[in-house]
């Protein structure tokens, strides 16, 4: 017994360890995704018996007006989300100094960060809202018609990023701030005596220093991109008649509001598939970090 | 090239004064080192320098020009930091011609440049390399290159070896040295290693607790150390310090050894008495002490010796074959003794 | 340190980067302030249209009564503290092991697991709806908090073992090794040298843990139904009522359930900032 | 001990103190029976309850009847209550609700109430603007001319949540083309592309192209476009009695009534009127204890009391709530109706619901893509109801 | 204390042969030093004799018993890391008491022997701190403390001064050497510092590239290295070589240069020649070379020299007035001169 422990132990050990967490992870999280996979190929109400259609659901799914409206929402999302990396760099930059009560303001940034998207998008919502709203009333004060930005089909999506930039630009912001803090000081001193000021030292000594950390919040941002929900949700419900909406909202709103598990399980496939890109990109880099540093 | 001149330079931060008033004068051309414990303000006075940390008081001048509010591009100065500071995604090429890209100076003349210091520090061969794909002496010659191509008025070192292993640390020392007989650029030259400031230098500042000690060129400061501090500093093993008074001629330690003198101080005076290792010799003539410890390390042997109490460390140049226990006589070099006032620690003359 | 210290420019500057900062914190947190001065409004004001002037009277206290008096929000508030806290703990547990075999020990298919808790951790959680439902619903804990304890505590542990890797990963290898010849067996190492040292980091992964958990609404809604078992989010949904118009009332619950966070946040900034970023680089 | 549980979406302040007195005269009067209500906001209870109905029946659950309904006892999952509806006299004091919560000649649930629909408005507005309470579309759309000249917004909407546009359309409809034909579409058995319906659209179009609706009325939930009514800024609402509720007591005098005019005066007078139920789930664990609450329930008095709580009719026709003026006239508006309907979303087809109402939304904003928005109806319809 | 037998060891890491046949006896109480340039595979063999390491080839025994295949805890050995490895986390108290703790013993005995061991070592006063609230030399004592308090059979430390400054690194190597005197424990030190291994062991091993290549008491490596490598790897400033051959019972340099043999080698055969730098002194009966650089530090002079291409280290114990450019008379000391085999490095006897 005792040889055969040690004989093992070298992989029994990690195999202990991970006996639990594996288990709960892959039943939980890996095995549903692939079952949510396999449901995209049948006609399903989400309760009832299912009916294999094979490729009928992205059959219709390709040809769905409102899928392509969904898609190219997202790509709005995510072109517009890569903002949240700029801001908060820019953000970083700004706080990045040494006050007395620095540390308090840089808190105060960061709230957004801990607030539930729900609550965000009801407190947008006022804001934008076309009679009462500040929004609103700032136009009116300026002398300009308030456009009703989240009845508009044409500014919702912007509007409702709006929001979610908010929270996303602080998440970015504290990432920023950490990378900054980890900046190499001889490596700018070294760069101000070379004559380098100002944007110039900026964008060649401390931009590089920030690269791996721009990657990480870039990756992570278009993944919250793709992944939001809640605040098209609470905001629009899609609307103006499924301007808003993006495939995981579509996703949500078939298999809910319209009753077809399987052709929501399709939608998700899809957004999997774009997000997979991302995802696997992410994954080289980490792990390419990762054989690196040893 | 240029003269630099500090007078009664200070530096606070916040409350914390690190420099109390420091004045150092560096002739055209000169190689200066400065030395001092950790914490001593040796870096924040290079710095400072540099234009990299604000002046609190006093004055700088690179050449006359008072500089104390020029921003660090406009003091032409280059600085080699402990760390290298490599840029780490630029080749070394780029890292050599980062400061006259700054300067916007034309391709032609860029290239020549790098092309030349590369050539000085035999770095033609790897020009396009990373400086992670480089060695630690490879990178401390870009390092260097990188200050050189500027062709600046003042280089500034601050431990620019200390990473190096001891090898490469004694090869790139002569090669600093060289180049400095080459360029002949005014240096000041920051470092904790005995052996460097010593051999370096034409001056070394020894500093203390953000203020200068001594200053004077490297065998002066070793043959006659203005005070305590300095001639223990100095030299490695380090002097031994004996306390005890003078008496009748003779140094009489509190240990109870009587050791000699070289001159004729007043008697009674209560003093320490400061002999190097390598000042002592075995000696059927000297006094008798007890061998603690033999370190032979093939050309030296290192000898700890104990009396009364009092350790005294002998560095001798032949083979010992004395075994710990047992009792040996050792005779300190009357010559090169010194004395020391027990309170301020200043050298006594007599 | 980039850019230059603010502290090393003239007065003027200084004040002026000061002025900046306080417009900008207030113009950022201006959407708290709404919800801040909604919270605070009686209902007639909303009816009334007074959104954004000053509230009529005070209606704090009003508002806070009635959240409690019109919904069980006190028992929400115990489901969402329960599900967190069980939550917390057991991320934490099992993360630790699973982190620990991921960053320490060599053994074939590691980068593979590693591999399999990053990707999950980035998956777009929609798509687990419905079978993580049918699962709830086959291990007969549908409808129960413990729903949401076991479906957080799995998704969460993909996201805290890719953190505490990296942290786990970054203490000195000799510390193992050191505890190894002195007599230490495997288990015992995790209990007395990783988990004590790792204890930062399970700070800030705590409170991390403890938002996402704390602010989810969509599991609730796909897992639990009864008010037995509804956690804070969906009860604040559930404020709305069939028939009001209480954006008052809605903002008062909104900043009940936005205030442990908060708190927890404040409390513990340095970790929680310390967290995400080791989460996201490892430093 | 015996425990029942009761999964409801009757959550409104009102109609929720008035079911916890009830719940709580049963207990008293069955010792030893231990109640538990679980309460739900509509729009949570509309997912969760295809989820509790199949894997943790209550003993009972509220629900909506119609094709709602059917939805649920199309798969089995709720207690066939013919018998019990039968025993109690209930088909006979429930009559006219009867065939909401009948499917294949079968009840499935008892009708607790009944909501009605129809034009609030605005008393002082319509005085102020010299309007007097339309009885045709003409003088309908008449007044609402004369009040957008003053200022004031008609009509007054919120389509976020999108259903209560769809009483519009349902109206419409029914006013034009008649009940047959209004199920016959919900039953999918209809064009969308039909010029009938196309007729609505054209009826429709008329009061949105002259910007009698409140604007930007997708940025508002329904809930949102009620201040607008009670703050004069709009003259009307088409809804149910929740703007009544949502209002605060002193204002319910200013907010008058009148049903949905005529516009032909050959067609019968039909109504939209929504029945809501309470059933038995097919997995209850106690049926025998949930049929005896149920009678409970049925009792008048507590029919009354949960009626009155929601400012809705109570579902038995044997008892009439004299006290309230307004629930009279609501009353005699159901009695008045030929027929009825229920409501969009409660008769056809919830995928299609789902796309109808979306429809109906873009329509409200942009009327002149009428043609494309039936074209996507239509086919929407062909791929459910083939 | 045990004995520490190691025979034929061999090491791959995937494909890579790290450790090619590694054999070195080790007697009960020896302390040996193992030196050898960086990556030459000290650390690894000193890892697998403590059970860190798989061992691919050969065995290791510990007093007489083979332990390739016990695990780290039962072979009864204390490792001292370059790091120092402490417990970040526990007190200096709880640092040293964690083998016992680990092995059950007793609170009494656990407080003794850490009381015994902290007393030896001058740590009682810190016996609260935490690792980060100690000194580098402090924290060195702690990680000896720790493996100390346990009496183990043997003492492993991997450079365990390599992080302390000059200073400190004297003091610690006077310790460790004091300790092992008095507990006269089995000791392997791997080290890179020349006079840490000269001066602490009483047997070197030079390493190169996962071989041995001598093993011997310190003087003996310094007097007779048995190749080129180990001659020049021992001893520093390093040793000159000067390659020519013999001829005519002298050594004639390519450069020219004619120097003194101490035997009679066979005549014409090409070799190297090497003389260290101390063993050169300035006598006018010496042969010309030219000054290139010139080093005094206080106690000694090292002169570059140059002639033909040839560079020649010399060590002067005294202060020397040259001038680079100057030419001076150099002269080596026949008795110390080696002579090797260029092909193989080999040293040749004669
Ligand atoms: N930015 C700073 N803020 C506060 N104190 C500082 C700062 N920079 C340096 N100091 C303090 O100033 C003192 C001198 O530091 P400095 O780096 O100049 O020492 P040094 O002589 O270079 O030492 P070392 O040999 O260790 O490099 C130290 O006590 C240090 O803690
Ligand atoms: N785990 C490992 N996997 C692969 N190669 C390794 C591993 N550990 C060490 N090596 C390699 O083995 C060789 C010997 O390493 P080792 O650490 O024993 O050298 P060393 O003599 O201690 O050097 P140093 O003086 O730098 O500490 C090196 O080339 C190293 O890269
Ligand atoms: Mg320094
Ligand atoms: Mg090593």
């Amino acid at each position: 017994m005792r040889q055969l422990w040690l004989r093992h132990q070298s992989w029994l050990t990690p195999a202990l360890l991970l006996f639990l967490p594996v288990l709960l992870f892959g039943t939980v999280i890996v095995a549903s995704a692939v079952q949510s996979v396999w449901f995209g190929f049948f006609d399903w109400d989400g309760t009832g018996p299912k009916t294999w259609v094979g490729l009928g659901n992205y059959r219709e799914l390709f040809g769905d007006p409102q899928f392509l409206v969904s898609l190219k929402n997202n790509v709005i999302w995510l072109v517009l989300f890569l903002l949240a990396p700029v801001i908060g760099l820019a953000l970083a930059l700004f706080l990045n100094q040494n006050l007395p009560e620095i540390r308090v303001v840089k808190a105060v940034f960061f709230i957004p960060l801990v607030l539930a998207h729900v609550i965000i998008g009801v407190v947008f919502a006022w804001f934008y809202d076309p009679t009462f709203g500040l929004l609103a009333m700032a136009a009116r004060a300026i002398g300009v018609t308030p456009v009703a930005i989240l009845s508009n089909e044409h500014l919702v999506t912007f509007g409702i990023i709006v929001a979610a930039l908010w929270a996303q630009v602080a998440f970015c912001l504290v990432l920023f701030l950490a990378g900054l803090s980890q900046i190499d000081h001889e490596l700018v001193a070294a760069g101000r005596l070379d004559g380098a000021t100002g944007w110039r030292l900026f964008r060649f000594i401390v931009l590089p220093q920030l690269k791996s950390v721009t990657f990480v919040s870039a990756i992570i941002t278009v993944i919250m991109s793709l992944r939001n929900f809640d605040m098209i949700s609470v905001m629009t419900q899609g609307g103006p008649y499924g301007r808003s909406t993006v495939l995981a909202y579509q996703m949500y709103d078939a298999t809910i509001f319209s009753y077809r598990a399987g052709y929501g399980a399709a939608i998700a496939t899809v957004l999997f598939a774009i997000m997979s890109i991302y995802i696997g990109w992410f994954l080289v880099h980490t792990l390419r970090e990762e054989r690196r540093r040893r | 090239m240029a003269s630099v001149s500090i007078s009664n330079v200070q530096k606070s931060f916040g409350e914390v004064e690190i420099l109390k008033g420091v004045s150092i004068d560096i002739a055209d051309g000169e190689f200066v080192t400065l030395v001092g414990p950790s914490g001593c303000g040796k870096s924040t006075l290079l710095r400072m320098l540099a234009g990299l940390e604000k002046i609190s008081g006093g004055t700088m001048a690179i050449d006359g020009q008072v500089v104390n509010d020029l921003p660090p591009k406009d003091r032409d100065i280059a600085m080699v930091f402990q760390s290298y500071a490599l840029y780490p995604h630029m080749t070394v090429r780029e890292n050599m011609a980062f400061s006259l890209r700054m300067r916007d100076a034309s391709a032609e003349e860029t290239r020549a440049k790098v092309d030349r210091a590369a050539e000085i520090l035999g770095l033609g061969s790897l020009l396009d390399r990373f400086p992670k794909q480089l060695s630690g002496g490879q990178r401390q010659r870009v390092a260097m290159g990188r200050a050189i191509v500027r062709n600046p008025k003042v280089f500034l070192f601050d431990e620019p070896l200390s990473n190096l292993d001891a090898k490469l640390r004694v090869a790139m020392r002569g090669e600093i040295k060289e180049l400095h007989q080459r360029l002949r650029t005014t240096t000041v030259y920051v470092t904790h290693d005995q052996i460097e400031a010593m051999t370096m230098a034409s001056k070394v500042v020894v500093m203390r607790e953000g203020r200068v000690e001594q200053v004077g060129p490297p065998l002066a400061l070793y043959d006659r150390p203005g005070n305590m501090f300095v001639a223990g500093f100095i030299g490695s093993p380090s002097m031994n310090f004996i306390p005890g008074k003078v008496s009748g001629g003779e140094f009489l330690a509190d240990c109870g050894l009587r050791l000699p003198l070289p001159g004729a101080p007043a008697d009674a005076q209560r003093a320490v008495y400061g002999i190097r290792p390598e000042h002592c010799r075995l000696d059927p003539a000297g006094f008798e002490m007890n061998v603690v410890v033999v370190e032979p390390s093939g050309s030296e042997t290192q000898i700890v010796l104990r009396q009364g109490g009092q350790d005294l460390v002998c560095l001798v140049h032949d083979r010992v074959d004395a075994q710990p226990g047992q009792a040996v006589r050792v005779l300190p070099d009357r010559a090169k003794a010194h004395l020391f006032d027990p309170e301020t620690g200043v050298a006594l003359t007599f | 340190m980039y850019p230059a210290p603010i502290a090393d420019a003239s007065p003027s500057r200084r004040l002026a980067y000061r002025v900046a900062l306080y417009v900008s914190m207030l113009l950022w947190m201006a959407p708290l302030i709404a919800i801040f001065m909604t919270a605070a409004r009686p209902q007639d004001d909303l009816l009334a249209g007074n959104y954004w002037g000053w509230p009529s009277k005070i209606a704090f206290a009003d508002n806070f009564r009635q959240v409690f008096a019109t919904s069980p929000m006190a028992g929400f508030f115990v489901n969402s503290v329960v599900v967190t806290v069980a939550t917390v703990a057991g991320v934490l547990v099992l993360s630790t092991l699973a982190a620990v075999a991921l960053a320490k020990y060599e053994f074939r298919g590691r980068t593979l697991l590693f591999a399999m808790f990053i990707a999950g951790n980035f998956l777009p959680y929609q798509i687990l709806m419905i079978p993580v439902r049918e699962l709830a619903v086959g291990l007969g804990l549908y409808n129960t908090v413990w729903a949401l304890v076991v479906f957080h505590t799995a998704f969460q542990t993909g996201f805290a073992t890719l953190f505490l890797r990296n942290f786990i990963a970054g203490l000195p290898e000799e510390l193992f090794e050191a505890a190894r010849i002195e007599g230490a067996s495997e288990l015992r190492i995790l209990r007395v040298i990783v988990v004590p040292l790792i204890r930062p980091a399970l700070a800030g992964l705590a409170v991390l843990v403890f938002t996402f958990v704390w602010n989810d609404y969509f599991w609730a809604l796909a897992l639990v139904q009864s008010d037995a078992a509804k956690p804070l989010t969906l009860g604040l949904a559930g404020l709305k009522g069939e028939w009001l118009t209480a954006w008052n009332l809605i903002s008062a619950g909104a900043l009940m359930a936005a205030l442990p966070p908060v708190l927890l946040f404040f409390f513990m900034q340095k970790h929680f900032v310390a967290g995400l970023t080791a989460g996201a680089v490892r430093g | 001990q015996q425990a029942l549980v009761i999964n409801t979406d009757r959550s409104g302040t009102g109609q929720k103190a008035a079911f916890n007195k009830i719940v709580a005269d049963f207990e008293a009067q069955n010792p030893g029976v231990k109640v538990t209500v679980n309460y739900s906001d509509v729009e949570s209870y509309k997912t969760s309850i295809r989820n509790f109905l199949v894997t943790s029946p209550p003993d009972i659950a509220f629900w909506f009847t119609g094709a709602r309904m059917r939805a649920f006892t199309k798969r089995n999952l709720f207690e066939d209550l013919s018998g019990f509806l039968k025993e109690n006299k209930l088909t006979d004091t429930m009559k006219p609700f009867i065939p909401a919560v009948t499917d294949g000649g079968k009840q499935y649930m008892m009708p607790t109430n009944m909501t009605t629909w129809g034009f609030y408005y605005n008393k002082q507005v319509f005085d102020k603007a010299g309007v007097k309470v339309p009885t045709t579309w003409t003088e309908l759309m008449t007044a609402a001319g004369k009040l957008k000249a003053s200022g004031i917004v008609p009509f007054t909407i919120g389509t976020r949540d999108l259903w209560a546009n769809s009483l519009w359309f349902d109206y419409l409809n029914l006013r034009t083309n008649g009940l047959d034909f209004h199920m016959q579409l919900m039953d999918g058995k209809v064009k969308y592309t039909d010029p009938r319906v196309k007729k609505v659209f054209e009826l429709w179009a008329d009061p949105v192209k002259k910007g009698y609706f409140l604007e930007n009325a997708s940025s508002y939930g329904w809930q949102e476009g009620i201040p607008f009514l009670s703050q004069g800024k709009a003259a009307m609402y088409l809804l149910g009695p929740y703007v009544r509720t949502s209002l605060p007591a002193e204002m319910h005098a200013n907010i008058g009534f009148f049903p949905f005019p005529a516009l032909d005066p050959k067609m019968p007078n039909y109504e939209e009127l929504s029945v809501n139920g309470v059933g038995i789930p097919k997995g209850a664990k106690n049926k025998d204890l949930a049929k005896k609450f149920l009678k409970f329930f049925a009792e008048k008095d507590n029919n009354m009391l949960f009626a009155k709580g929601g400012a809705v009719l109570p579902s038995r026709i044997d008892v009439a709530i004299t006290d309230d003026p307004y629930a009279a006239e609501q009353f005699a508006h159901a009695k008045g109706a030929k027929g009825s309907s229920q409501f969009y979303d409660r008769d056809t087809d919830p995928d299609m619901a789902q796309a109808g109402m979306r429809g109906f939304q873009e329509f409200l904003q942009q009327p002149d893509r009428v043609d494309a928005i039936l074209e996507r109806l239509e086919s929407t319809r062909e791929r459910i109801f083939k």
